[in-house]
């Protein structure tokens, strides 16, 4: 196993009024190479989990295991990218992608080289001198990934990353990642909770719920790339998954919507 | 002690009011050693007064004042009488009607300093330009030959001064009273030279009223002016309550206070013409004023005679 | 806990400053009649308490600050919500008020010595002048910065004139314009000295006026720290007024602490 | 088309104000040699203009200006990322900053004149203390909202101390501190009239108090006139720089005009 | 037909350099009592054609008729629910829903009573005393429905309502917003680029495209109600409308992610 988490349980604030637990005995794990989605309503501990395992929190209980080693803070072999990209808005696209160069002590022509190469990979040549600002969303996105991509990292977790994105761009981004997942088999952890997004994406859809965050079940998706999102069995898998959730879920969901 | 005294009358407004039937006469000072008789006349002179009630308004520095007096929020003010000259000159009906003292300003100078040549490209203060220790400056160096050119004259507030001349950045100064005798009493400073030294009976501040208030007060005016010849008159004579008056109005040190009151006389405060006009060659010799208001014109001393012959 | 810590913090802020205090006079270097150490000046503010002085002088202040400041607020924010919600009328005034708010309270003395007299009023004026633009200007921006929306859904429900004012503008915009009342109050208080300058004589500015002109350094310093005092607590009551407004606007307060 | 609206709407202001003053004189309830008509004033500036003093005031009070103003801001930038970094060091020191704060610079004139003497100096140091406590706080607080994704992904990429501040927290705080400039800068240049109270002999503030003790209201309304439009000019230079940050740090420029 | 949509352009800005064609030619005719969504990616008009209908813009070229009136201005008879719901965050719940029923000249106890008979409607009872931002985002569009409800309007547009919410809350909506549409039979104008979402709320989805703006076509959804997501019927809809996408916005969705 490439990931193992053991029996994980994550509670903020712990030993104040404030307590909260975020996740409950969570237990995981991933291939290497396999591209996992963590699907599941808000507050059920998805990004908690994501956390976890990129190393920005320590669990409370339980153990989580990298390439054999306990996970004990971030490290640029496993680039996370956020929820809102977390692009530096005072850095252009190229400056953006060459932040993580920086630090692995190349010289600037190499990062430069580096840089423009990751840019290119992700169709965006012409923007490499604009801010962030100045970009679409999907564009952003696009950025945030060659940024990831530039250190050649073993494991990219991907936070909601397309969670800002209107349903058509979406689409659109949800190829792309795809097909570049395909293209450099890196080992991806992406948080959504749209259910369509996960079936399209993952080789494993992680279904979380909340109250306390636990993982409910794993469903596996059996189908090739590229994926058709009207093609029968896509609709199927699809069907389970809702199944998945609305059994349980139904009568629940009313408290905290 | 005087910073402590919180007056009740704080509405001060541009009509003289009543207070017990007696009209209220507001008079602007600054706490200084120059306005001893106008404390002295508030303390001891009150309850003479028939018709009138003298109410001091303090201020903090002199152009606050003389924004006070120019506008007629008070009625008259002890102040530099140039200050008083230049607004005549502006067209503000002034009329100066005594003395605040006679002498009394020194020229106090860091211990290293012990003529007026050794002063040359050394920095030396005054109140402004507009002040007799600017003409008092000017006439000592002219005396000894040197002119403002060869100092580096800075205008400073003059509670700054003691501070500035302790720490050496400036090597002496030439203010109101007890400013001066502060660097002396803590042995910071000497004595270079008594303003009588360099111009005899020099005119500094002045008792000055408003123009329309000496019109429309001839009376208040004379009544003032008689506890105020008789305060000065009083000081002078070292009568007793003189220590601790000035101890209330000015919260200095004793001996600062015992100091600055030796080189001060407060008899006689009438302003002679000679004197006036003394002033008013130099305010044109300097520069400092081009069309003075004429002895007639500014000075008033109707009232100081009256109360003086009788 | 937490209140314990700030104690806490405060009290070692304080050790510091005084040790340092005492440190400087402790080399010698500045004769102690002009910087006196601090049990002098403990002693000088000891005596304003005893003496009952004090009092008078924080209750006078205070009152000509609030006079000031509140007549400020309330002039600034009717102005402003007018200047914001006529633009024009702004474009016209607004080079009048970008000329006349950097200039100091003080080089207007003069003329407001000839306009409010001397004593309470023009004391009241300079705060008032401190505090007039900042609020003027924070509500105008506050109002042009009020979500379009706002005024869409005011529009859409039938909401007429002078309800869109009351009902909309001005709570839309308060959150921002108390940020405006904030900052005004620091800025006004600072000024508190200058408005006691012409002709008052009494209050905290009076005191060091009058302490710096009879050269005792100890009550001046006695003055900075009752002014200083009185000046964190104005800030934290306004502080407060911030924090209910974020609660009640359903805005996460702001920690700025500008 | 926009310039020329703008234009044309600060001549309309500029002749309202005009007029009104005018009017005030015209109703000859104030003494003339108190309250001069702008004619004179005119004339007065004409005079300051001419004999050169005023390009020598001008120059000298913005050398003390950007003296002050710019050592504040390096001080305050500085203090204020290691004091925004390092919190519990804040919590000491905040309690000391506070009190401080609003302590006006006149009254500290005694120890300024102590410890920095006379002339140009005190009127920088009074500048300098105008404009740091705005630029501390706010960079201060501008640190501690520097979003934490920015830390995150600066620790995800292996980026180290000092980088950190350099590359991350500076320039993310930045925005932000860019305001406090703006504030500080209007704060500061209200304050350079009290700083050249203490033995300055040239200077705009300088020229305001000289023509106060010589009586001359007109040179006092030419030199506020001055100060107003010095002031103004700063204000418009330093909002290019806002809108230049804004720009570089894909902000949308901020409209507050405070 | 309720409203009529005859031959619409807008163009923003109209004689300036920065003048921009939102909307182009478009023809829409609408029934009373009718679900209709407009659907289409980002910058397709979309808002444009909804505000214009609702009267907060005027049309450059061509007219639009509601309940036989040229729409001049906005009317509490058609009340809109904007995109961040437009809930005033000073008043409480109550106060909120309220807004509306003060201009209608009501006496204070009616108002309050009126109120609380939506509160209730919504389900929100007891939240009423709550402000907004107590409230999560699926409770503050509720608070938004009831509001517009309060003043019985006789149409009701929706701007992309449930764009903030996550997917599981978003279907959780649909659900209600379907129901009470069923209930309370109000012509309903529903903005969405999520084509699931128009699949299952409307009885005709409008397909806009952009640059410029335009009305590609109109699907009808000829559905029973309450909808099946994973039923084939739906899902053949889901399908036809998918191609309708595809077909002509593949090569070019590139350039505008
Ligand atoms: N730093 C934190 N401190 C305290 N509680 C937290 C913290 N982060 C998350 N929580 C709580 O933990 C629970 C799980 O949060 P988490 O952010 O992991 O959910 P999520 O599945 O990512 O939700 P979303 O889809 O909204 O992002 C929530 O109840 C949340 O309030
Ligand atoms: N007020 C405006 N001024 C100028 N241009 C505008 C304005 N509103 C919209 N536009 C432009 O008109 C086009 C259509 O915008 P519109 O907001 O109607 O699209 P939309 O379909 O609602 O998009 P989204 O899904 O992003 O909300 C866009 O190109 C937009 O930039
Ligand atoms: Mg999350
Ligand atoms: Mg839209």
């Amino acid at each position: 196993m490439y990931i193992q988490v053991k029996n994980v349980t994550k509670i903020y604030n712990q030993n104040s009024p404030k307590a909260s637990k975020a996740l409950e005995g969570a237990n995981l794990d991933i291939n290497c190479g396999e591209f996992i989605c963590l699907l599941g309503p808000s507050g059920c501990g998805k990004t908690t989990l994501l956390n976890l395992i990129a190393g920005f929190e320590k669990p409370t209980e339980g153990e989580i295991l990298l390439d054999g080693k306990v996970v004990n803070e971030p490290s640029i072999k496993y680039v996370t990218i956020f929820q809102n990209y977390g692009l530096l808005p005072w850095r252009t696209v190229q400056g953006n992608v060459e932040l993580g160069l920086e630090s692995l002590g190349y010289d600037k022509v190499k990062i430069k080289e580096i840089a423009e190469e990751y840019i290119e990979l992700v169709g965006l040549c012409e923007f490499k001198k604009h801010h962030p600002y100045q970009l679409s969303g999907g564009m952003q996105q696009r950025v945030a990934i060659a940024r990831a991509l530039a250190v050649d990292p073993d494991v990219i977790f991907m936070d909601e990353p397309f969670g800002a994105l209107d349903a058509m761009t979406r689409m659109k981004m949800q190829d792309e990642i795809s097909s570049l997942w395909e293209k450099k088999k890196k080992t991806i952890l992406f948080v959504t909770h749209d259910i369509d997004e996960s079936v399209f994406l993952a080789d494993r859809i992680v279904i979380m719920t909340p109250h306390p965050g636990k993982i409910k079940s794993i469903i596996d998706v059996p189908l090739a790339r590229k994926r058709d999102r009207t093609n029968p069995d896509f609709l199927a898998i699809r069907d389970k998954v809702f199944t998945e959730f609305e059994m349980k879920e139904k009568d629940r969901i009313d408290y905290y919507i | 002690g005087g910073s402590q005294n919180v007056s009740n009358t704080e509405n001060v407004t541009n009509d003289t009011k009543n207070e017990g039937g007696k009209q209220t006469v507001k008079i602007a000072y600054l706490p200084i050693t120059h306005a001893l008789p106008l404390y002295v006349e508030n303390e001891l002179g009150q309850e003479n007064f028939k018709n009138i009630h003298i109410e001091l308004v303090k201020f903090g520095s002199w152009p606050e004042l003389m924004d006070a007096l120019n506008t007629g929020s008070v009625d008259g003010a002890s102040v530099l009488i140039e200050l008083a000259i230049k607004a005549k000159e502006q067209g503000i009906d002034l009329k100066a009607v005594a003395l605040g003292h006679r002498d009394g300003n020194v020229v106090v100078v860091s211990p290293d300093i012990s003529t007026t040549s050794d002063l040359k490209g050394k920095t030396f203060a005054i109140p402004h330009r507009m002040s007799t220790h600017n003409i008092l400056l000017y006439q000592m160096l002219k005396d000894a030959g040197l002119s403002f050119s060869d100092l580096d004259i800075v205008e400073l507030p003059p509670p700054e001064m003691p501070a500035a001349l302790s720490e050496g950045r400036i090597s002496g100064y030439l203010v109101a009273e007890p400013f001066g005798a502060k660097a002396v009493a803590g042995n910071k400073g000497k004595v270079l030279y008594y303003s009588k030294d360099l111009w005899k009976d020099s005119v500094c501040c002045g008792l000055v009223l408003r123009g329309d208030f000496i019109k429309n007060n001839p009376a208040a005016a004379e009544e003032l002016l008689k506890e105020y010849v008789a305060a000065g008159e009083y000081i002078d004579s070292k009568g007793e309550k003189v220590q601790e008056i000035s101890k209330n109005y000015m919260n200095v040190e004793q001996n600062v206070l015992d100091l600055s009151m030796e080189w001060i006389s407060y008899n006689d405060l009438k302003i002679y013409e000679k004197d006036y006009n003394d002033l008013i060659k130099y305010l044109v010799e300097m520069g400092l004023s081009e069309n003075p208001p004429s002895y007639e014109d500014f000075v008033d001393n109707s009232f100081i005679d009256k109360v003086v012959i009788k | 806990m937490s209140r314990l810590r700030k104690l806490i913090n405060t009290l070692i802020g304080l050790v510091i400053l005084l040790a340092v205090w005492q440190g400087i006079v402790l080399t010698g270097k500045y004769d102690t009649s002009l910087l006196p150490p601090p049990q002098k000046v403990l002693h000088g503010m000891g005596e304003l308490i005893e003496n009952g002085t004090l009092f008078t002088h924080i209750t006078v202040s205070l009152y000509r600050f609030f006079a000031g400041y509140l007549s400020a607020v309330a002039a600034g924010i009717v102005l402003g919500l007018i200047f914001g919600w006529f633009n024009k009328l702004w474009g016209i005034f607004d080079p009048i008020v970008q000329v006349l708010r950097p200039i100091s309270p003080i080089a207007w003395f003069p003329f407001i010595v000839l306009w409010f007299g001397i004593g309470d009023t023009p004391a009241i004026v300079i705060i008032f002048i401190a505090a007039f633009f900042p609020v003027l200007l924070s509500t105008v921006s506050a109002v042009s910065k009020v979500d379009q929306t706002y005024l869409k859904v005011a529009k859409n429900f039938g909401i007429k004139q002078p309800h869109i004012l009351t009902k909309i503008i001005f709570p839309a915009a308060f959150p921002y314009i108390a940020t405006g009342l904030h900052l005004a109050l620091g800025t006004a208080w600072v000024f508190l000295v200058a408005g006691e300058m012409v002709g008052a004589q009494s209050g905290l500015g009076y005191l060091i006026i009058d302490a710096r002109n009879n050269i005792r350094p100890d009550l001046v310093l006695a003055g900075i720290i009752f002014i200083g005092i009185s000046g964190l607590i104005l800030d934290r009551l306004i502080r407060l007024l911030e924090n209910w407004v974020g609660k009640n606007w359903g805005i996460v307060p702001n920690e700025r602490g500008i």
